[in-house]
């Protein structure tokens, strides 16, 4: 089972590979860099789940990686996408007047 | 009386899973995003509370019940909200003009 | 068994599917709905993979609140459709990504036999920690440090996104302005589902020391809740240059920061909690990371003061 | 950095000089103490037992840039040089003196570097185009040295012994880059005419010699290969004709000066050849006495070209002692230098190629001489000034060799004696002739800094190469070519690391 | 309290700076950080005191959960010597910082009061947890609290083209950050443990394929954060456009982060494991940074331009560590390049800000007559460019020193022709940054206060000291290191 989904996680992070190296537009960017981020937590999810033991059905140490990477992430997220909009705010103004 | 009660579960869960199958083929299949909307819906809330019924049995008494029924009067709610806006957005720009 | 390997292949296809047409399709909403999708079907993914904590979080935060950021940014951009690069190009991102992904999967393969694992330590110690749900204890107790500095990155972000605004609006409201067609559902979603979801949130961090749930699970549902209510026009963003709203910003480190001293005096190391008394402590922390949380969230996806004062 | 207590004091006196400038009151007097600088080190030459070569040096630098420093405020408009002028005489004072003074690795390189960069101020303190021209050709050769050095230190202080070729090599051209050596040289003419004439004098006398004194040091004659000290034979003759052939195209008095200087150290660097490649460590000495009387002969005539515009009637005359005493005018004290480094070239066709060497630094300084006093009808080539340190230069450097011939090993009567008048006199008497034929030719003129001028296509393609490399910046801060980059740095790493 | 608990208190200390500022609001935030970035300056000493009277390495273990449980703390010489580093420019650029982040009169806060100081703490904080981590995933966090303490300083002025670098500058940087984390994942997978010291027992035994495909994904990740060529799009218009005192954090101390993770990697994770082309692979993006960006810099007109291509090529020199590694030298020559970057970057960027607001602009070609109008500055500037050009007895030319001797001793002499090029290079770029200030000409008069040029002044003067007590940064360095048992053939 984990080669399943490790084999999943290993595409996510190839297809957020290419959107990051392929997409112009800074939104598409970070989507690809959540969907490439989304791979590598999976993976880490793969990693918690092989080290079951002691009673644990799973590793508790990357999966609480996992949560402090999704809040980085997420904080990551939030930056970039002020900045998007932020940029949009002012490709509209110059256009107004 | 567990084994009935497993019988529920199975029938009541499996006719919730088919009522979610029609209602995702009605949201490929029908032509505009209204007929959509209806399958979907109706198909939805039923088939959640088809599967939220037959798992009743199998949980802690009460609270464990409350949750689930909470799960689904929630998702009922979201739905009809939602697909009220849809709608809503749907035929705004023929209200208008 | 073979039925569940089958379960999980389908759900690994449809997350590959839906993660595919994100990444590659060429107009901006659609990718975003499309990675909304994708965040909720991780979070089966991740009940699959035995891990009830990071589902709570993925699902509140890879298919929410992420979703309604990248929305918000899709609706104010102008193009509408993404201008690819050359053939070229794509092919030989597509070849590099491919190779990358080949490897990764070999070292999927090549991972031991005999997984490491710290799960017997965190075992171990759990009595320690008063809690029953493991990952919390690693959260909360082991690798507390990373917590606290995780959530000095997420204030670091909110005073990042503040940095954005515009001088003059510096100290007002965020422009985040959806209720120009405030209609009866929204509001009566908002009427009825924020108490609840409120209600929900309070519940999941507080069962999160010893059940799935936690801080970060039930602040962003709350946070989810507060987006609701601007959305219906219940609420208003608060101003920006309020003083609670910056106390309750830093209070989720601040306690962090106290509990972290008073170990020294307590336990004699910092961070350090008493014998018998951790699990209070943990929670006193919690009950502030929680609203911090909660509120930063927000305050992230409202974006920097648009108006002013 | 390690030096002895004495050393210590006569050089941060110079560097407590440079902090008066901080002082406002004190920058209008900072000029006309500035001879004031050198005084403790030249002092210390009499009684802090230093090594011979240190001493013959030292001294002579000390005494010149004291003579130049007291000629300063003549050269400016109301005696007042500029604040970096000031503070770039007094850091290259200090490292011109500092060189001879240290006694470990780092710290001749600290000092080596204090008398290189700074002297970049005195070389543009005029502000003109070629002087800014002058100052970077200057600066990079500076730069270009000191790098050189830096790598053959390291090896040095490796300490593996005997010491690769390659530190020799990176040795004998980082200092060949401060002394002119061919085909080094052609910064020398550059920055010389445009640097102020005492500034000019103290770089051309005491300055350079940082290159010396670091190749008598750091190429130990005893032990280094005699490979080398052929090449510095061959190298230094080279240089020697080059300076004078060429210095006979030129007009200016302070270029013909400056490739008089390129010629001079040609000559020292065959007489440091031929101590390397007869291995006897006493012609360190010899050289060192040599090189002492071109600091002061050097500094005083481009103080005289100076003075010439104030008092030809006092300048040409004393002029003409000194520059063919260069050329070994007997009982001069250039003679005694010849006389002095006589005895390493033995009788073989080096003798003789030193004589003719000298009768070729004979031509140059008679055309040196008219074009001196030419150069007096015309005022745009020089502005006059600083007549007395001129004299009292002009004294010093006659009287100079006399007072310390006794540390070459040579007794007046050696000096006196006719074969030895003879052997000095003829190649002067064979340039000064030829000098004065040579100015009824009209002789073509080539640019100063010479073969400066072909390295015009050298430089063209430099800048397409700078052309292209911009253009490749550009490609790579393309944002798909950058994170294609990455992935590809992955894979590289990867492939590197697992084979 | 331990001496060990200075290093949570250096960590803590910032955090509790930042928690002020904002809830004081930018009311008191100059006074706050000023008094924090002060108390982390004594801190950093102190644990430098502490590491060096005990002659060892000092850990702390927070909370009292040991590794690989916990999370380790770790001061070792590399440690100390950039914590104060670190604490000495962050400390600078608090006091330079110029009024426009200072409070309006009356006491309301502005955008850019807030933000600047809780960034300048957030930057000194994310520091001390790189330097002091010994737990990669703890590192992480240190290393994108960093990344989001740096794009919003790009970006303080807010002009199109600083949000623009700084949107690219995250990017990029989550990118980099992204595949450090793979990297990191795929170590716990194989070694179920992510602490260093851990770790580098066990590579020992057991390296392997996955081994190197972390390294490799960590090592490049990294490289994209420190801006190494060809990873450097995002330098030279986030560092070139932001303003001064930022840019000098961001130059001086925000790509050391990265690159200091990637020696722990090297030197301390996998020491003398790796073969000899990956090391040579660094090393030749090390030196294509130093051709390219010194050729690039030449170019360049404006000054601040100048000073960021300038940046790209010296952390050329940073890289050149790997290739050597094992050699005696190479390791002291890169931390002492770190440091003597940090002080002479931070000197020259500030100072181009002094000169930029007299001038008005930060054209060359406008900066005539800066001698006289900022002599101070001037002076700094000139100290500093001596020091980036590796002129003696400067930082740089200690660090270059260092560097020469380790590849002479590693027989690889092309890296000395690399090192000397790029001196040539930088004496090039650098005259054409300083000479136009040595020049004669009118300069508007604009009131500079005094203290702003010392502090400029002082951090030039810190990259030549550390040239002149080269000495013992070079003991210091070696504390806490383990010992090198393997030469590579």
């Amino acid at each position: 089972m984990s080669e399943i989904f490790g084999f999943t996680a290993a595409c996510l992070v190839g297809l957020g590979l290419y959107g990051l190296i392929v997409h112009s537009s800074a939104l598409r960017k970070i989507l690809s860099f959540n969907v490439l981020g989304s791979g590598i937590f999976l993976l880490l999810g793969v990693i918690a789940r092989r080290g079951a033991a002691a009673g644990l059905v799973a590793d508790p140490v990357p999966q609480a990686l996992v949560i402090t990477g999704i809040v980085v992430a997420f904080s990551a997220t939030a930056l970039g996408v002020a900045l998007i909009r932020r940029l949009d705010e002012d490709d509209e103004e110059e256009g107004e007047p | 009386m567990s084994e009935a009660l497993d019988v529920f579960t199975r029938i009541a869960v499996s006719l919730g899973a088919m009522f979610f199958l029609a209602g995702t083929v009605g949201l490929l299949r029908f032509p505009d995003t209204l007929s959509r909307l209806h399958a979907l819906t109706k198909a939805d809330n039923l088939g959640l509370g088809l599967i939220v019924l037959g798992l009743l049995p199998q949980v802690a008494w009460p609270f464990g019940a409350l949750k689930l029924v909470l799960v689904w009067v929630l998702v009922l709610a979201a739905s009809a909200a939602s697909s009220q806006l849809v709608a809503r957005k749907v035929r705004g720009g023929k209200d208008r003009s | 068994m073979n039925a569940v390997y089958g379960l999980f292949a389908g759900l690994s296809a449809l997350l590959l599917v839906v993660a595919g047409f994100a990444v590659v399709t060429r107009r901006h909403f659609a990718a975003v709905v499309g990675f909304t999708a994708f965040g909720l079907l991780l979070s089966l993914a991740w009940v699959a993979l035995a891990a009830p904590d990071v589902a709570l979080t993925e699902a509140a935060v890879g298919g929410g609140v992420t979703g309604v950021l990248l929305l918000s940014a899709s609706v104010q951009m102008r193009a509408k459709m993404e201008v690819l690069p050359s053939w070229g190009v794509r092919f030989i991102a597509a070849v590099l990504a491919a190779i990358v992904t080949a490897g990764l999967m070999l070292v999927v393969l090549m991972l031991p036999d005999e997984a490491p694992t710290l799960a017997p330590a965190a075992k171990e110690s759990l009595a320690f920690t008063g809690m029953g749900n493991p990952a919390t204890a690693v959260l909360m107790a082991y690798r507390a440090l990373d917590t606290m500095l995780e959530k000095v990155v997420l204030l670091l972000a909110l005073v990042a996104v503040w940095s954005l605004g515009r001088d003059h609006f510096w100290g007002g409201r965020p422009d985040f302005d959806f209720s120009t067609q405030t209609s009866g559902p929204l509001l009566l979603l908002a009427r009825v589902l924020v108490p609840v979801g409120v209600l929900v949130g309070i519940y999941l961090f507080w069962v999160g020391a010893d059940e799935p749930g936690g801080a970060f699970a039930g602040g962003a549902l709350i946070a989810a809740m507060g987006l609701l209510a601007f959305f219906a026009g219940v609420a208003r963003p608060p101003l920006v240059g309020s003083g609670w709203l910056r106390w309750a910003v830093v209070a989720g480190i601040a306690v962090f920061l106290i509990v972290g001293f008073g170990g020294f005096w307590g336990a004699g190391d910092f961070l350090a909690y008493p014998d018998g008394l951790a699990k209070p402590v943990i929670v006193v922390i919690e009950v502030a990371m929680t609203l911090s949380i909660a509120l930063t969230l927000v305050l992230l996806v409202v974006g920097p003061p648009g108006r002013r004062p | 950095m390690t030096m002895k207590p004495f050393s210590m004091i006569a050089l941060g006196w110079p560097m407590f000089l440079l902090c008066g400038l901080l002082i406002r009151p004190l920058r209008k007097w900072l000029p006309r103490l500035l001879w004031l600088a050198p005084l403790p080190a030249f002092i210390l030459v009499f009684f802090e037992d230093v090594g011979a070569p240190v001493t013959l040096l030292l001294g002579a630098a000390a005494a010149l840039w004291s003579i130049g420093g007291w000629a300063v405020p003549s050269y400016f408009p109301g005696g007042r040089p500029g604040v970096g002028f000031i503070a770039c005489w007094l850091l290259t004072l200090t490292g011109s003196l500092g060189v001879f003074l240290v006694e470990d690795r780092v710290g001749f390189l600290v000092f080596y570097a204090l008398v290189s960069l700074p002297a970049y101020g005195l070389v543009v303190s005029e502000g003109t185009p070629p002087a800014r021209r002058a100052g970077r050709i200057y600066l990079g050769f500076a730069i270009l040295g000191e790098n050189l050095l830096l790598a053959a230190f390291v090896i040095l202080s490796r300490g593996v012994m005997p010491l690769p070729p390659i530190a020799t090599a990176l040795l004998i051209a980082g200092f060949g880059a401060k002394i002119a050596l061919l085909p080094l040289h052609f910064w020398m003419p550059l920055s010389y005419t445009a640097a102020p004439i005492p500034a000019a004098a103290v770089l051309s006398g005491a300055a350079v010699k940082a290159g010396i004194i670091g190749l008598l040091r750091f190429l130990p004659m005893e032990t280094t290969p005699v490979m080398w000290g052929g090449l510095l034979v061959t190298v230094g003759f080279c240089g020697a004709f080059y300076g004078v052939a060429v210095g006979l195209t030129q007009c200016h008095p302070k270029t013909i000066l400056a490739y008089s200087s390129v010629s001079q150290m040609g000559f020292l660097a065959v007489i440091i050849g031929m101590g390397v490649a007869t291995h006897d460590g006493s012609v360190a000495t010899l050289a060192a006495f040599y090189g002492a009387h071109h600091v002061l002969a050097k500094g005083v005539l481009f103080l005289a070209v100076g003075a010439c515009a104030a008092r030809p009637s006092l300048t040409v005359a004393p002029a003409a002692l000194i520059g063919l005493g260069l050329a070994g005018l007997p009982l001069t004290g250039g003679a005694l230098a010849k006389l002095a480094v006589k005895a390493p070239f033995g009788y073989g066709p080096a003798a003789t190629l030193a004589s003719l060497s000298a009768a070729g630094t004979a031509l140059l300084m008679t055309h040196f001489l008219f074009r001196l006093a030419d150069a007096r009808k015309n005022p745009a080539v020089s502005s006059g000034g600083g007549l007395a340190p001129w004299l009292l230069g002009a004294v010093a450097c006659i009287a100079f060799p006399w007072v310390a011939l006794s540390m070459t090993g040579l007794s007046w009567s050696d000096v006196v004696a006719p074969v030895a008048l003879w052997k000095t006199l003829w190649p002067v008497l064979l340039g000064g002739t030829a000098g004065v034929f040579l100015r009824r030719i009209r002789i073509p003129k080539i640019p100063a800094g010479d073969i400066l001028a072909l390295a015009t296509p050298a430089v063209r393609t430099a800048q397409g190469a700078a052309r292209a490399l911009g253009h490749l910046d550009t490609t790579l801060r393309h944002w798909p070519v950058a994170c294609g980059a990455l992935l590809v740095i992955v894979l590289a790493l990867l492939f590197a690391a697992w084979l | 309290m331990s001496s060990a608990a200075l290093l949570i208190l250096v960590l803590t200390l910032p955090v509790a700076g930042i928690l002020l500022v904002v809830v004081g609001g930018g009311r008191q935030a100059r006074g706050i950080s000023l008094a924090v970035l002060v108390g982390n300056f004594a801190v950093a000493v102190g644990i430098g005191g502490a590491v060096c009277r005990t002659g060892r390495a000092v850990t702390y273990s927070s909370g009292g959960w040991t590794a690989p449980l916990g999370i380790q703390l770790r001061a070792d010489g590399l440690s100390v010597v950039m914590l104060i580093t670190a604490a000495v420019v962050a400390l600078a650029v608090g006091v330079y910082a110029p009024n426009e982040f200072a409070v309006r009169r009356g006491g309301v806060e502005t955008r850019r009061s807030l933000a600047f100081w809780s960034l300048l703490l957030a930057v000194s904080c994310a520091m001390n947890a790189i330097f002091l981590g010994n737990d990669f995933f703890n590192l992480y966090v240190a290393l994108e609290l960093l990344t989001f303490a740096a794009v919003p300083l790009v970006c303080l002025t807010g002009t199109r083209a600083t949000l623009e670098a700084a949107l690219r500058y995250l990017l990029f940087a989550l990118t980099g950050s992204a595949l450090y984390l793979l990297g990191v994942a795929l170590l716990y997978g194989n070694y179920g443990t992510l602490d260093i010291t851990k770790l580098s027992g066990l590579v020992r035994y057991e390296p392997g394929m996955p081994l190197w495909v972390a390294v490799a994904l960590m090592t490049s990740g990294l490289a994209a954060k420190t801006a190494l060529f060809p990873l450097h799009l995002w330098l030279p218009p986030a560092h070139g456009g932001a303003p001064p005192s930022a840019s000098a954090l961001l130059s001086a101390l925000v790509v050391k982060g990265s690159f200091f993770l990637t020696v722990r990697l090297w030197f301390d994770t996998v020491p003398g494991q790796a073969g000899m082309r990956t090391g040579q692979l660094l090393g030749a993006m090390g030196a294509g940074a130093i051709v390219v960006g010194g050729v690039l810099a030449l170019k360049q007109e404006r000054l601040k331009l100048l000073i960021a291509y300038s940046t790209v090529a010296q952390i050329g020199y940073l890289f050149l560590m790997f290739p050597l590694a094992g050699h005696v030298g190479a390791l002291s020559g890169g931390m002492l390049q770190a440091a003597a970057h940090a002080f002479a970057k931070a000197s020259m960027f500030l100072g181009a800000g002094l000169m930029a607001e007299v001038a008005g602009s930060d054209r060359l070609d406008g900066l005539r007559g800066m001698g006289r109008a900022l002599p101070l500055t001037t002076c700094a500037f000139v100290l500093a460019a001596l020091s980036l050009v590796g002129v003696p007895p400067t930082g740089g030319f200690m660090a270059k020193w260092q560097l020469l001797s380790a590849a002479f001793s590693a027989g690889q002499w092309w890296w000395v022709v690399v090192i000397l090029c790029g001196g040539l290079l930088a004496g090039g770029y650098m005259f054409r940054a300083v000479r136009p200030t040595l020049v004669e000409g009118i300069q508007p008069a604009a009131a500079i206060p005094r203290l702003r040029e010392w502090v400029v002044l002082a951090l030039a003067v810190c990259a030549l000291l550390l040239g002149g007590f080269s000495k013992k940064v070079l003991e210091l360095l070696d504390i806490g290191r383990p010992q090198i048992t393997e030469m590579r053939p």
